[in-house]
């Protein structure tokens, strides 16, 4: 059984339809990517994952339990963890709060205390601000602090939306190391992301959108050779 | 264009069509104007029967430069109140339209062969609510008189309204001076409760020449019946040799009065007057003497706050207010027989001051009926608008329960008695007698 | 001739700076991109130049004339229409009057003649009528005049979204990556739409898009923003080529693995 | 499948048996217990109970496809509800609450239980009407489609006009009246024939409406109201209102029509242009003290103007108030524009009520002695006479509504409700437009503000209070936003019917929350929804309830 | 060529002809008040010592509007909608607890052990404006929550004419009378003792508000839902159950409001909440509504104001009954500052204009 696959998932935002049956598979211990312009339907499908969103049909199932009409923090419960896209940090509660919550639906203190010193020496910069808003860190500080909270959760599956967003290449490449790091550790991975080159770069396989649909899935490698993929993301008619 | 011809067609149809309408609308029963308050009972000569009602004789319909009512076999007499029956003032109204019933039972609920139908509106103490209740009043055909209204605010802006449908009013509570001026009144208004020019003068004589107190204050609270009565107040005091050292007003809603009290303790009163109503008049009463300096100042209010709530409002802090009403103490025999059959009725004593006063404009109007309806051998009775009215104001030596009541040509019919109570205890179970006593004159 | 120009714009946003010194030239009847990663501070751009933001210094000339800090609507009255990244039309109205709402400006009568209905009011409305239904016939809506724009499919959205910005009667057209959620084949006709624009009304258009296909391929020149600064200018070609455009905006994973060299060029694939 | 659906029974009939308690311990049961309806044994109470509990059955079966299943779920939810009042009965009976709960009176024990008592006999009538108004509500939903609504459209018709006996009784022909109706409510045989004509007529209308469906489903108004004959005929009958209806009902019209007019105002501010403004009293205020000030004799200079001089003045002076409310919420929107405005309505009417200014505007005595208008020697005086200028202001005002949606300015105020930002992009002055439809709205206010003072001949600062703002928006929610028919339809269920049914008045405040609530929970649009904002508050209403509750705070799609 | 019209640039910002009318109007009203002041103060018709007690007055009033604009604030924090009804579920608990106040005092009970009854007050009123807040929270938001901003706003008007007019039938019209507290009457210094119990009585349940919201796991994610509602849900907080909590703890506290105010004005009625409801909702937005310590400096300040006002700026132009125009002056405030700083005294920008 997969840990996470998607059966023909379709999405409506009022009467646009922005995923027209997606169907896709993660399995344990993966990275997988999800290519495609703006507006293709990556967001929309991670949204449609952990609960934002009710699709219209088709069925979510995670290690077969379905959660296509379950709430949003009981998908978190079952242990699905979302980064959203823009980094979503708590801008007025501080570092601190902010990882707290990351951890809300543990009840065990000492746990959320462990957890927190793992974000802490994966982060140290963020443990010198543990006291401040969240608001007052630099981009990079809070893509760390975004990330840190998704790791206070311990997720089985990691749902990352564009991650190196508005960010400087060098914070770039230490968040996709600190991705890489984090599958290694176990955790399986679906990151959504433009920066098309480096996500198929640490990607085990990835699936390809375009206008709600899947177009293409493959290897990490098949994809990045794949002429298709280089004229949508690198610039080729 | 198709759409603008069109809508012109219209708009000239309509046109037409209310001019036609107007013209149509004109013969109807257009009221008398009643922008000049002129007429006297000499000068308004009535072309009705002001004598007698012969049955026999009278078989058509008589005629009357307002209106005449008809009523049918088997149709009531409507008689209707506009009294205040809810909210902080509510006793007041309540008490009054008791005092109705009680006339009409006392009756027998019937009049010249018909059933008397009581209806009413509620007025609300304040003048919205009296202009709401006059023209509702005022639009219901069926109604031959009312008694009310409550509060002189009501009146003000009320009476015209009555007068306009050519109905008549007796007011049982309002006591505010205005409404009987020469300049001001209005010709559909009567009232039986005592002019506070009256209870104005007895109040300040209480204070300056019993209390011996010569610095006043006085709050109002923009109704008619409260800015009135301070200033009748004020005016005689001063006549009286005190001095008023501050005028002030709250409005109705006001729940803290501190600020105010505080603005007056600046000139240092030896009392202070506020006729207003509950619950407003109670939060004066139980803040005052918390403010520093006026720790031993005197309270005094008027008969707006003369019933129970005021006690049960401010408990402690009430004892020792004096306050201004209708002396009934001096009533004879028939007024005690009459809270008897109140005490019967409603399973308590009255509970404010016009209970009788409402008892006497009810059979003050049924007089004036009996005066000038024309009763049909069918049993249809036909009742002339305007010579009802005149049959009020001639209304001479009417012994009622608050005494002989003689009304002048502005509808002030009252036999004014005035007393100062004072309250003496917070026990409300058997008032007045329980809480308050009189201590002037 | 250089219908557009800012000089040395800056805009910040409490401590984060939008806009560094911002120098562009927009030449009349080019089509010129501007592109660069998600934030690097092109719509920002977009709203200093149409007058919803003002700028903290710098100055934009539009035909010569400053309208720094211009009205927005008095902007759009001077030859500037732009649409949005994220559709932004009057959801609930039909599409007709989504265009003629967008013919505001150049609808003269006064209140009384709308009131009145007189000939002047019906012969503007007409003329208003008869142009909207052009636009939509040039952008390819006619037939849906009276649907509610909110019930368009997504791609005829986007056509009534310029056309409607069309009835302005710009000089410039901005365009927020018009081709953001559409499939290949819509796509394609966008192109082609973006360049009859340009060829058929000699409207001079600033596009932001992410489509690198798009860019390459119809722009006259590409101008790269970077953290609120501007990077890199030209061709495509040479901004293809430009190593400091490579790095900031493909990322330095582009030097590993996958380098530049096996970027493809215009007319490769 | 089974448990699921006792326990929405039972959740049901519970809900229901609480709103029982609710309107009994309110009041509103027993103050009615002897308002005839129909006969002598149906009074408002006990139609009123029955309906509460036909509708628990209903709303219980309405889930189920058919009536074997809607009936039997149905009657448990009524005979449920039917047990809860029986409880309140006995409550009330045995315990003395009546030191706390004005209302819980032995007199109510016996209204709840159809007059039998809090005893076996009462609880054997309860069920007993539980089961009948079961089987009745799952009866009716069963049938055919049209029959069920046509039904209780026919019985509702029915009550109605039994209600409004005193009303409509004098104004009918004195045989009919006397045939239809007895002592107090509808005699039996007038019941009968009502109800039947009744159910004829809404069979009629179903038809016609079924046929129209495929032509102009998106319609408010009728097509038939769109011909000018109709038009036409229309008009002629609400001229000759005054000829009919006699003084009270005139008076009635009359303050509908200042709502209508009120209404039509304010719906080009919140309908056209999206401000909602809650001070809307404000400009009524100012229209009325404006005629007041220059028409009485009593306060400030003394001007006594002619009514037709003070009227113009007084509507441009409420222009005026317009744009000096405009002007600083230029900027606002939503929430903040809803409560800025509201203490804009709140300092007007303090200040007309203040001592300070008492001099100028009558204080809290207010102005009497307001002018009333004569054309030649013609005195409009009677509110049937003032109907005439009401009805004429209503149709200036809707007129102009008409011409000026369809207008450039029109548009304008639309781009505006939709998209503030992108109509400032497509050139419209934001200013301007948001001004004009402040000081335009506003007008319409003035003008009503200005009748009303005269018809009623004194203004009163208690008479401008914030309730006539919610009013004036309640009219256009009831009605629909935007659409004109709408205000119509608003003004008279919120304004006329609750003047004709006086009786209710206590009430009046307590129905309107309800109507507010359920209104907003169940048909956002309004009665006669515009067509554009129907689409635009359903959709959202819909979506709200679709999406998971997460995906709508932060508007993201 | 058009040429563009001639205007000002003004670095960062605008200003146009509206805004200068609105600024000038400002300016004057600021003038008017400023000259009343110092014509007030040199007439020097009050004593040091009165102007102390309005300062007092204005506390104890202002202390009673903060608690209640607590609920108004958290609401408008978590939900971005005014409570309109809120006025009335501060009502609800007063009105209640009368019933119980009565019964105390009638048994002797309040004589007898009058701390304990007062906790019984003010924990019972707590309860039932808690319910009454979480009720409409239920029936009349929650199915419209997304809806356009002005639905929840005209339910919010229903259920307040709603509760109303439902304890109006339930209870009457009349006003209710708080028999005394025989512990809390008289004065201490320059304070009546009921001033002091609720100032006392604020800052404790003020002071646990705080503590709730910084230390319990439900306060978390109050604070998360006020912040983010959607990245709340994505850390698995349960959106709605903290939604509930926000109207449960703003009704307590309005409950608790409501004894208070019945020791400090002893009668109640059920038309009590609209005006502190309205001026709580001002002092809400005077501190910069969502922001809690903003609620409660507005409360204070605003209470000072409305005492202080009408004497500081009118005495001093001779203006009759100046203390009718304390609610003009409470209006006037909350216009001005929805004008002029819509984030109220203690917020914080939010970044001006609405960034596109």
């Amino acid at each position: 059984m997969s840990l996470l696959e998607l059966q023909r998932v379709h999405v409506h935002y009022g009467l646009i339809q922005a995923l027209k049956g997606i169907s896709l598979t993660v399995e344990r211990g993966e990275i997988v990517t999800l290519l495609g312009a703006n507006g293709a339907g990556k967001t929309s499908t991670l949204r449609a994952i952990s609960g934002l969103v009710r699709p219209s049909a088709g069925r979510i199932l995670l290690e077969g339990t379905d959660l296509t009409h379950r709430k949003p923090h009981e998908i978190v419960e079952l242990g699905v963890g979302h980064v959203p896209e823009g980094r979503r940090i708590f801008p007025r509660l501080s570092v601190e709060d902010n990882l707290r919550l990351g951890a809300f639906t543990v009840h065990d203190r000492t746990e959320i205390a462990r957890r927190q010193e793992y974000v802490f020496t994966l982060f140290p910069r963020l443990a010198e601000r543990r006291k401040q808003p969240g608001g007052t860190l630099s981009g990079g500080e809070q893509q760390m602090l975004a990330i840190g909270r998704a790791l206070m959760m311990q997720p089985r599956i990691l749902l990352l939306d564009e991650p190196s967003m508005g960010l400087a290449p060098v914070l770039v490449e230490s968040i996709f190391e600190v991705i890489q790091r984090l599958n290694r550790d176990g955790t399986t991975i679906l990151l959504v992301e433009q920066n098309a080159r480096m996500a198929l770069e640490i990607a085990h396989r990835g699936y390809v959108l375009e206008t709600g649909e899947i177009v293409l899935a493959g290897s990490a490698a098949e994809l990045a050779r794949d002429p298709r993929v280089q004229a949508a993301y690198l610039g080729a008619a | 264009m198709r759409r603008p011809i069109r809508s012109f067609t219209v708009l000239l149809l309509l046109l037409a069509f209310v001019l036609a309408a107007c013209q149509r609308a004109q013969p109807t029963p257009t009221p008398a104007p009643a922008a000049q308050p002129s007429p006297t009972p000499a000068a308004a000569a009535s072309p009705t029967p002001a004598a007698q009602p012969t049955p026999q004789a009278q078989v058509t319909k008589p005629t009357d430069p307002i209106g005449v009512l008809e009523i049918k076999p088997g149709e009531p007499i409507v008689l209707a109140w506009m009294l205040t029956v809810s909210g902080g003032t509510a006793q007041l109204g309540e008490d009054s339209k008791r005092g109705i019933e009680i006339a009409i039972e006392d009756l027998g609920g019937e009049l010249l062969g018909h059933k008397i139908e009581l209806v009413g509106e509620d007025s609300g103490c304040n003048p919205e609510g009296g202009q709401a209740a006059a023209t509702r009043l005022a639009a219901n055909p069926r109604i031959v008189a009312i008694v009310g209204s409550s509060c002189s605010s009501e009146a003000r802006v009320g009476a015209p309204i009555i007068d306009q449908a050519g109905l008549v009013m007796v007011s049982p509570s309002n006591t505010a001076p205005d409404l009987t001026d020469p300049a001001k009144h209005v010709d559909a208004y009567l009232r039986v409760a005592h002019n506070d020019k009256v209870q104005g003068r007895v109040a300040a004589e209480f204070v300056v020449n019993k209390l011996g107190l010569k610095r006043v204050a006085t709050i109002h609270d923009g109704s008619l019946y409260a800015e009135q009565l301070a200033n009748v107040f004020a005016e005689n005091v001063q006549k009286l040799g005190g001095t008023v050292v501050a005028q002030e007003a709250v409005s109705p809603e006001d729940t803290d009065m501190r600020p105010v009290l505080t603005r007056i303790a600046t000139q240092q009163p030896e009392l202070i007057y506020y006729p207003i109503f509950n619950p407003a008049g109670s939060y004066i009463t139980l803040q005052a003497k918390e403010i520093s300096g006026l720790e031993n100042v005197k309270l005094m209010s008027a008969d707006g706050l003369l019933e129970p709530q005021t006690v049960q409002n401010a408990g402690q802090a009430a004892v020792g207010l004096y306050l201004s009403g209708p002396d009934l103490t001096v009533l004879g025999p028939k007024y005690q027989e009459f809270v008897q059959k109140y005490q019967q009725k409603y399973g308590t004593k009255p509970v404010a001051g016009f209970h009788a006063h409402a008892y006497d404009a009810t059979m003050m109007i049924v007089e004036a009926i009996k005066k000038v309806a024309v009763q049909a051998p069918d049993g249809t009775l036909y009742i002339p608008r305007k010579a009802l009215r005149e049959a009020l104001y001639q209304t001479k030596n009417f012994s009622g329960l608050t005494g002989n009541l003689t009304c002048d040509q502005y509808g002030d019919c009252a036999d004014p008695k005035i007393a100062v109570y004072e309250v003496f205890s917070t026990d409300t179970a058997g008032w007045p007698d329980s809480a308050i006593r009189k201590i002037y004159p | 001739m250089a219908l557009l120009e800012t000089f040395h714009l800056t805009k910040r946003f409490g401590g984060l700076v939008a806009l560094r010194d911002v120098d562009l030239v927009v030449q009349e009847r080019a089509i010129h991109s501007v592109i660069g990663p998600n934030g690097a501070g092109k719509t920002t751009l977009f709203n200093c130049i149409t007058g919803f933001l003002v700028p903290d210094a710098g100055d934009i000339r539009f035909s010569g004339t400053s309208i720094t800090g211009l009205r927005p609507d008095l902007v759009a009255r001077l030859g500037i229409a732009r649409t949005y990244q994220n559709i932004r039309l009057f959801r609930h109205l039909s599409v007709l009057d989504n265009v003629l709402i967008g013919l505001h400006p150049h609808i003269n009568y006064s209140l009384l003649d709308a009131i009145l209905r007189t000939s002047r009011y019906r012969r503007a409305e007409r003329t208003a009528e008869r142009e909207a239904r052009e636009l939509l016939a040039f952008v390819g809506l006619t037939g849906k005049e009276f649907f509610t724009a909110v019930n368009l499919p997504y791609g005829d959205q986007r056509r009534l979204e310029i056309a409607r910005a069309l009835a302005l009667r710009p000089k410039l057209l901005l365009l927020d990556e018009p081709t953001a959620g559409m499939n290949p084949h819509e796509t394609e006709e966008m192109i082609r739409l973006i360049r009859r624009l340009r060829d058929e009304r000699g409207i001079t258009i600033l596009l932001i898009e992410h489509d690198m296909k798009v860019v390459m391929n119809i722009s006259d020149v590409v101008t790269v923003l970077d953290f609120g600064e501007k990077i890199a200018e030209g061709t495509p070609e040479e901004v293809r080529r430009n190593p400091r455009v490579i790095e900031a905006y493909l990322g330095r994973g582009a030097a590993s693995g996958l380098g530049p060299s096996t970027l493809p060029l215009p007319g490769e694939a | 499948m089974i448990v699921h659906a006792a326990r929405r029974a039972i959740f049901i009939g519970l809900v229901a048996g609480i709103a029982g308690w609710h309107l009994s311990l309110v009041g509103l049961i027993p103050a009615f217990a002897q308002r005839r309806l129909v006969g002598d044994a149906l009074t408002f109470s006990y139609a009123l109970l029955v309906a509460l509990l036909a509708l628990a059955a209903y709303a219980t079966g309405r889930r189920y496809p058919g009536a074997v299943q809607r009936i039997p779920w149905g009657i448990l939810s009524a005979l449920l509800s039917s047990l809860m009042l029986f409880l309140l009965a006995l409550l009330v009976t045995h315990l003395n609450l009546r030191q706390i709960l004005l209302n819980a009176t032995p007199e109510l024990a016996r209204v709840l239980t159809f007059g039998g008592g809090a005893s076996g006999a009462g609880l054997v009538r309860l069920l007993l009407i539980g089961l009948l108004a079961g089987l009745f509500a799952g009866g009716l939903s069963a049938l055919p489609r049209p029959w069920g609504r046509v039904i209780v459209s026919a019985a509702l018709m029915t009550l109605l006009l039994g209600l409004l006996r005193d009303v409509l009784g004098p104004l009918l022909p004195q045989v009919v009246t006397s045939f239809l109706y007895g002592t107090a409510g509808l005699s039996l045989a007038g019941a009968l024939v009502t109800f039947l004509l009744a159910a004829v007529l809404f069979t009629l209308r179903w038809s016609l409406r079924a046929k129209a469906v495929t032509a102009r489903a998106t319609a408010a108004v009728p097509a038939t109201l769109r011909q000018p004959v109709t038009q036409a005929l229309l008009l002629l009958i609400l001229a000759s209102v005054p000829l009919w209806a006699g003084l009270f009902l005139s008076n009635v019209a009359d303050f509908v029509g200042f709502y209508i007019l009120m209404g039509l105002g304010l719906n080009l501010v919140l309908g056209f242009a999206g401000l909602l403004d809650l001070g809307y009293v404000a400009f009524f205020a100012v229209g009325a003290y404006t005629m007041a000030v220059l028409t009485s004799p009593e306060v400030g200079q003394r001007f006594t103007l002619d009514f037709w001089i003070a009227l113009p003045i007084a509507i441009v002076t409420t222009v005026l108030a317009g744009l000096l409310v405009g002007l600083p919420v230029l900027r606002m929107r939503g929430d903040y524009l809803a409560i800025a405005t509201l203490g804009f309505g709140e300092i007007v009417r303090l200040l007309v009520l203040s001592d300070w200014l008492k001099p100028y505007l009558g204080g809290a005595q207010g102005v009497t002695r307001i002018g009333r208008p004569s054309i030649a020697s013609w005195r409009i005086d009677s509110p049937q006479e003032f109907y005439l200028l009401v009805l004429l202001s209503c149709l200036f005002a809707w007129f102009l509504s008409v011409r000026l949606r369809d207008s450039r300015l029109g548009r304008s105020w639309f781009a505006i409700r939709e998209d503030e930002h992108v109509a400032q992009a497509m050139g419209i002055n934001r200013v301007t437009a948001k001004l004009s439809a402040f000081a335009i709205g506003a007008s319409f206010g003035g003008l009503s503000g200005a009748l009303f003072a005269s018809l009623v001949g004194s203004v009163v600062p208690a008479s401008f209070s914030l309730l006539v703002s919610i009013n004036v928006v309640a009219v256009l929610v009831l009605g629909g936003m935007g659409s004109l028919p709408g205000v119509v339809v608003g003004a008279l269920a919120l304004v006329g019917l609750p003047e004709l049914l006086r009786e209710f008045q206590e009430y009046r405040l307590l129905v309107y929350g309800i109507v507010l609530i359920a209104m907003m929970l169940f048909r956002p649009a309004g009665l006669l929804p515009e067509r554009i904002h129907r689409r635009e508050l359903e959709e959202a209403v819909e979506e709200a309830r679709e999406i998971a509750p997460a995906e709508i705070a932060t508007g993201r799609g | 060529m058009t040429i563009a019209a001639p205007h000002r640039f003004t670095g960062g910002r605008r200003i146009d002809i509206s805004q200068l009318i609105v600024w000038t109007i400002g300016g004057i009203l600021l003038a008017i008040v400023l000259l009343g002041s110092i014509l007030t103060l040199r007439a020097g018709h009050y004593t040091a010592a009165q102007w102390r007690d309005f300062v007092v007055f204005g506390i104890a009033q202002g202390a009673i509007y903060a608690l209640i604009a607590l609920g108004y604030t958290m609401v408008y924090g978590v939900l971005r909608m005014i409570n309109f009804a809120h006025g009335e579920v501060f009502m609800s608990g007063a009105m209640t607890t009368f019933f119980l106040a009565d019964y105390l005092n009638r048994s002797g009970f309040l004589k007898a052990h009058p701390w304990i009854s007062l906790v019984a007050m003010l924990l019972f009123s707590g309860l039932v404006s808690m319910t009454v807040a979480v009720l409409v929270e239920r029936i009349a938001y929650r199915p419209l929550r997304g809806a356009p901003r002005l639905v929840p706003l005209i339910t919010a008007v229903g259920a307040s004419f709603f509760l109303q007019y439902t304890f109006r039938g339930l209870f009457g019209s009349g006003v209710r009378a708080y028999p005394a507290i025989p512990v809390l009457q008289g004065k201490l210094w320059v304070f009546q003792k009921t001033q002091i119990a609720v100032f006392v009585g604020v800052l404790i349940t003020l002071a646990l508000l705080v503590l709730f919201l910084q230390r319990t796991r439900a306060g978390l994610a109050i604070r998360a839902v006020a912040e983010d509602r959607e990245a709340a849900a994505l850390m698995g907080v349960d959106v709605d159950r903290a939604i509930v909590t926000t109207f449960a703890v703003g009704g307590f506290m309005a409950g608790i409001a409501g004894v208070l105010y019945a020791l400090v004005f002893v009668q109640v009625q059920f038309f009590m909440g609209f005006l502190p409801g309205i001026k709580a909702f001002t002092a809400a937005v005077l501190g910069g509504i969502g922001n809690l310590p903003g609620a409660a400096v507005g409360g204070l300040v605003l209470g000072v104001i409305e005492s202080i006002g009408p004497s500081l700026f009118f005495d001093g132009y001779g203006i009759r009954a100046a203390h009718q125009l304390k609610d003009v002056i409470a209006f006037t405030i909350l216009v001005l500052i929805l004008i002029f700083r819509p984030t109220g005294l203690l917020g914080e920008r939010l970044g001006g204009e609405e960034r596109v």
